[in-house]
């Protein structure tokens, strides 16, 4: 029994694409929070190694910065401000939502039965961070290309 | 050996009567074991579709007096209520509607901040206390939670209940099927209430649950108690076609019209006074009569109708106070009735008759009560006013709850356990219907029994009907039919299926007996060849005891107090 | 089809089906106890403009297999039976017409995230357990009414009732629990239903169990496994929208109100 | 397995994360107002890690990421699996992670303000 109680999708519930188109816009940006949060922190980290080589004295550190001097590296940066924007763009509005912000109010609900929580203004605001994210991540390679 | 479990108190069911009665005895008495065992899951029982509202006086300082609520009862049972019992109920339910209150229940309320009431058929004042059109919903979510705060109370969800085993006199336990792992169990218990709702699905044109199947009723039948007044079937005016599902009451207590295909609200030429708030029984037999003399509707799935009119109520007002037959009315028959008038017809939608009990609940075997609609404590009579039904519910799940607490507080002598009983159910149900053979389809034989009855039976009867049904029945029963597909122990709905279809056929026959019997017209029995009420031959119940062959009919006195029998107007 | 659906042909059939249109319907069959594994078994049936899934399904049990394990009881929304993932999505099959599919092959399987029993049913016991953990009823010490002492109800204006109603609408389908992404993973969530259950309790003017609930749902795996994916309001077949529920009953433990 | 009440844990989680939309908008402006180039000119670093104002925030930047990082990756851990033993590793582990983390660049920022490139 306790063992049968466990049953559960596993990770297929998480990543399986078909399911965004099913369940909206807020589970999308759900697994986009997850990913650039897991993203974000592996540069983070590699970020803090990268800049530890300042010690090193400036050939070190000139030859590390070199490792994102190429296309591939600046490709990769994008993707971290893509990612830092979007995870900080969907992170004000989590919070704002989490703090009761924006929710609609509690009342009746009448059939058809349109949640309110995930309303315009959320969907709105997802749809602006990821457009936020990709201007981001235009000029950035605007800047480092150019 | 059979595996066996054991409690102080087992509640058959699980509807409003019986976790009312869970949590009045588990209050009285912590220390005694309750084990609630319902074929469904606890919370998914049939009262969850209870819409419109309860029966209550609470308005005394608006005008409202118990003495009126008991009169439209009695005068509503057309006179069959033992009228002793009908003054209990309307004498504890006001303080029902406010425990329930205090529990959470989510009734609707005036500006003031006190619990609204709406009008309803057949009453002198609007004394139904609804919380929007969804009120058994909303009591058993209270109920199901308030009984989540005591420790005492065990749900044993999705157990079947096969039968009642006694020594002939006392009460000591029943056998029940888990339906999940498909072990057969013997539950022994020292106290019963037997709580499992109406019968309605006897009738294939029905609002009730799919799971409101005789086989409660038939485990009493079978035990030796006797089923009282089973002739007397509701038919709700107002079943949403094609389905059946229900348009509560409550939608003309907010002011809907009934109409003819002439447009005309019909009822001012059967009741001039209540309009379409008369009492379900005649708004029933007037929607018959308007469709056999040419003045209904024929919907698009070929069945006669009549329609019932909400648009003057406004949108606001429908969702407001009507949101589930709105959401109802536009998901099953496309129709939104703030736009177009909705397409109705009369519905099996109660049974008056049900498990012979005295006004205390009590059975005819020691430690048995009943309460809710598989009782009948003859609150009804020969017809129910709407919202009386859950207000019965509560009041007798109170009753019994607390009276069953006292019986097993005092010490019994407890006769050996009939052991030999539990091995001939087992025989009966594992070799008779389990591994029962026959190459008829059972599903098929339900849709028989619940088609005659709906064809037989239904709002005018007769005698050459009745008796054609009967036979119909019989020849059903005994075709080759009882046997069981699925091989599997694990969650086999087949083999339940096939038990209800069994108790199909023994309480349909009931009912159609007693139906022959009564040659007269009193409430929902009306039958066009005894068209009125025959005081001098027939005020008497009806009793069906169980026998192999066919059942053993008597009659039973009504208790007449204040009120004489008069003629029934509106 | 199974051997059971060659002994129903042998059956002496009277009925007479007044087929329109046919659909293909495949049902998962698996009994986890037994040892079966999940196959897809296809049964072609006729069905009307107002045939329900439900309807399809039993009609399947009453004529061409009768061991389809489903669960059911209202047929009206109501009772909450009849979860099920209806070409994917998690829906009621009494609430879901086979016309607003507008696909002639449907596929139902039992929901995500609950233990399957057999077929189409599916063990509740984690989800009631956890319903019952947060105290789902009014707390106060004057909720048992003595008779004859003239207690009347507790003042609410209708306003104040239209601030739980909602959640109060709740039938314990579990829906919401078997579409949420923590679920999928996280075995000890509370998980939606009941949480938007706690929010409905806290929410009523009557009840003072406040603190008491807030305490439980702040644990490891608590209300925090939330993280506002909002499924669950979106698959919640009675508006009860447990994700603003619990949004709300955030704000309860981040100080923000009171 | 809980050191504190999980809605102290996500009121921190959300705290740095709002002290960090600030420090990092500062921390790329910083970028933006010089050529950005310029800016990761190792002179340029060195002479912004010496003011002691820009050091001072770049530490604090480094705790809020990564306590906020590291907690973000124990409530992902935390959903993946269940069971005493498992919770108690995730949240030491990530514990021991952050510190880990913050004291390797708390080393690289406070060095190299204090000159010691
Ligand atoms: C659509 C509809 C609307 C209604 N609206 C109203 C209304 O507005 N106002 C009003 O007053 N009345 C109304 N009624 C009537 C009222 O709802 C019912 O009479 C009442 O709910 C019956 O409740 P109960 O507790 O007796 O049983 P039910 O709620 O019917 O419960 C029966 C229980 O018994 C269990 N059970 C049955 N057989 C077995 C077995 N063999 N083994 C184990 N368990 C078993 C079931 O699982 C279930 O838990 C309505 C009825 C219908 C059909
Ligand atoms: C600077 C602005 C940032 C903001 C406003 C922010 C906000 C948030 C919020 C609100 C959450 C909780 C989401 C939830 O409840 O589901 C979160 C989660 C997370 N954050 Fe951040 N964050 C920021 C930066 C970062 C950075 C720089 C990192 C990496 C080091 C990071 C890593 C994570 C991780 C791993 C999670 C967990 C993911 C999840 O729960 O879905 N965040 N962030
Ligand atoms: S919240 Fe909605 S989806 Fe979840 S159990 Fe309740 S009714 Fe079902
Ligand atoms: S889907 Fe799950 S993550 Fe939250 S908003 Fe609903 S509980
Ligand atoms: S059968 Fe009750 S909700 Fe579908």
């Amino acid at each position: 029994m306790e063992k049968e109680n466990k049953a559960k999708e596993g990770i297929k519930g998480w990543i399986n694409p078909t399911k965004y188109g099913k369940f909206g816009i807020e589970r999308f940006a759900w697994i986009l929070m997850r990913i650039t949060g897991l993203g974000l922190l592996a540069y983070f980290i590699g970020h803090i190694y990268e800049t530890s080589h300042i010690l090193d004295g400036k050939a070190v550190w000139n030859a590390s910065l070199e490792l994102t001097q190429t296309t591939e590296g600046h490709i990769f940066l994008a993707l971290v401000i893509g990612m830092c924007v979007f995870h900080t763009g969907n992170g004000i509005r989590l919070m704002l939502g989490q703090m009761g912000y924006g929710l609609g109010k509690p009342g009746r609900p009448d059939y058809p039965y349109k949640p309110q929580s995930l309303n315009m203004k959320g969907k709105a605001c997802i749809y602006a961070t990821i457009g936020l994210a990709a201007l981001a991540m235009w000029y950035g390679m605007a800047v480092m290309f150019g | 050996m059979t595996d066996s479990i054991e409690y102080d108190l087992i509640i058959a069911g699980s509807g409003l009567a019986g976790l009312r009665a869970a949590i009045e005895a588990a209050q009285k008495n912590s220390k005694i074991k309750i084990g609630v065992v319902a074929k469904t899951q606890v919370m998914r029982s049939h009262s969850v579709s209870a819409e419109g509202g309860t029966a209550a006086v609470i308005q005394e300082e608006e005008g409202d007096t118990i003495e009126s609520h008991i009169y439209d009862t009695v005068k509503g049972s057309d006179f069959l209520a033992d009228q002793d019992v009908a003054e209990r109920l309307c004498q504890m339910m006001p303080n029902e509607i406010y425990q329930l209150e205090h529990w959470g229940m989510p009734w609707s309320r005036k500006e003031n901040g006190k619990i609204d009431q709406r009008n309803f058929g057949g009453y002198s004042f609007a004394r139904a206390t609804y919380a929007i059109d969804k009120v058994g919903f909303f009591e058993m979510q209270t109920l199901y939670d308030t009984c989540q705060k005591f420790d005492n109370i065990e749900f044993l969800n999705e157990w079947f209940i096969t039968s009642i085993i006694h020594d002939g006199k006392q009460f000591s336990g029943v056998t029940a099927i888990e339906l999940s792992s498909g072990t057969f169990y013997t539950i022994k218990g020292k106290a019963l209430i037997i709580a499992t709702g109406g019968a309605g699905r006897i009738y294939s044109y029905s609002t009730y649950s799919l799971s409101s199947t005789p086989d409660g009723l038939d485990m009493a039948y079978r035990a030796g108690m006797a089923l009282k007044d089973m002739e007397f079937v509701q038919f709700h005016p107002t079943g949403v076609l094609p389905s059946g599902i229900l348009i509560t009451e409550g939608a003309r207590g907010e002011g809907g019209y009934l109409l003819n295909k002439d447009g005309e609200r019909f009822m001012k030429n059967y009741a001039a006074s209540k309009m379409e708030l008369a009492p379900r029984d005649i708004v029933s037999r007037a929607m018959m009569t308007e469709m056999n003399e040419g003045r209904g509707f024929s919907h698009d799935t070929g069945v006669q109708c009549m329609k019932l009119d909400l648009r003057h109520l406004g949108d606001e007002k429908i969702k407001a106070k009507l949101g589930g037959i709105r959401e109802i009315s536009i998901k099953f028959s496309n129709i939104d009735p703030a736009d177009e008038p909705i397409d109705v017809r009369p519905v099996c939608h109660y049974m008056m008759g049900g498990i012979h009990t005295n006004i205390d609940g009590a059975g005819e075997l020691q430690g048995v009560w009943a309460a809710g609609e598989a009782a009948c404590n003859s609150v009804h009579g020969a017809n129910r006013l709407g919202a009386n039904s859950t207000s019965e519910c509560i009041v007798w799940g109170k009753i019994t709850g607390s009276l069953a607490v006292d019986y097993i507080e005092k010490e019994h002598t407890v006769s050996q356990f009939p052991d030999h009983l539990v091995v001939a159910e087992e025989k009966r149900i594992y070799d008779g219907i389990f591994r029962g053979s026959g190459e008829v389809n059972p599903y098929e034989v339900k849709q028989e029994i619940s088609d005659t009855l709906n064809d037989k039976a239904y709002v005018y009867r007769n005698e050459s009907d009745l008796i054609d049904g009967l036979k119909k029945i019989r020849e059903l029963k005994a075709k080759t039919w009882k046997h069981v597909d699925d091989k599997a122990k694990e969650y086999n709905t087949n083999f339940s299926n096939v038990m209800e279809i069994d108790s199909m056929i023994r309480v349909a026959e009931v009912v159609l007996i007693g139906a022959i019997n009564r040659k007269e017209s009193r409430g929902g029995h009306a039958r066009t060849d005894y068209p009125v009420r025959d005081d001098a031959n027939f005020l008497h119940h009806t009793l069906a005891y169980f026998d192999p062959n066919e059942p053993i009919m008597k009659k039973h006195p009504v208790t007449i107090t204040k009120y004489k029998p008069v003629e029934r107007k509106y | 089809m199974s051997n059971i659906s060659q002994e129903i042909s042998q059956e002496k059939s009277e009925t007479v089906l007044s087929p329109s249109k046919s659909i293909k319907l495949r049902i998962s069959r698996s009994n986890p106890e037994a040892g079966t594994e999940e196959k897809f078994d296809e049964f072609v049936i006729p069905v009307e403009k107002y045939t329900t899934v439900l309807d399809a399904i039993l009609n399947v049990k009453s004529h061409l297999d009768h061991s389809v394990a489903v669960r059911y009881s209202c047929r009206q929304a109501s009772c909450g039976s009849c979860g099920m993932k209806i070409n994917g999505k998690p829906k009621l099959a009494c609430f879901t017409k086979v016309s607003e599919l507008d696909t002639d092959t449907i596929t139902v399987e039992p929901m995500d995230n609950f233990p399957i029993v057999r077929d189409l049913a599916v063990n509740f016991t984690r989800m009631f357990n956890n319903h019952k953990k947060v105290m789902p009823y009014v707390v106060r010490d004057d909720s048992e009414i003595t008779p004859g002492t003239g207690v009347k109800e507790i003042l609410q204006t209708p306003e104040d009732v239209d601030k739980y109603i909602q959640f109060s609408s709740c039938i314990k389908c579990g829906l919401c629990n078997s579409a949420c992404p923590t679920m999928a993973m996280d075995t000890s969530f509370v998980g939606p239903q009941a949480l938007a259950q706690a929010y409905r309790y806290i929410a009523d003017t009557r009840d003072k169990g406040k603190n008491n609930r807030l305490k439980i749902i702040d644990e490891s795996h608590g209300i925090w496994r939330c993280h506002f994916a909002g499924s669950c309001s979106q698959v919640c077949p009675k508006g009860v929208d447990p994700a603003m529920g619990i949004q709300l009953l955030r704000s309860y433990l981040l100080g923000l109100r009171d | 397995m809980m050191l504190m009440r999980e809605s102290i844990v996500m009121k921190i989680h959300y705290g740095t994360a709002i002290g960090a939309v600030f420090l990092t908008v500062i921390h790329i402006l910083m970028r933006m107002t010089q050529d950005f180039h310029e800016s990761l000119e190792y002179e340029n670093v060195i002479a912004n890690y010496e003011m002691i104002g820009y050091a001072i925030m770049l530490e604090l930047l480094l705790i809020l990421i990564s306590v906020h990082g590291f907690n973000g990756l124990r409530i992902i851990l935390l959903e993946m699996r269940q069971g005493p033993t498992y919770e108690k590793a995730i949240t030491y582990g990530c514990i021991a992670s952050m510190a880990v983390l913050i004291a390797y660049g708390s080393r690289t920022i406070i060095m190299t303000s204090m000159g010691m490139t």
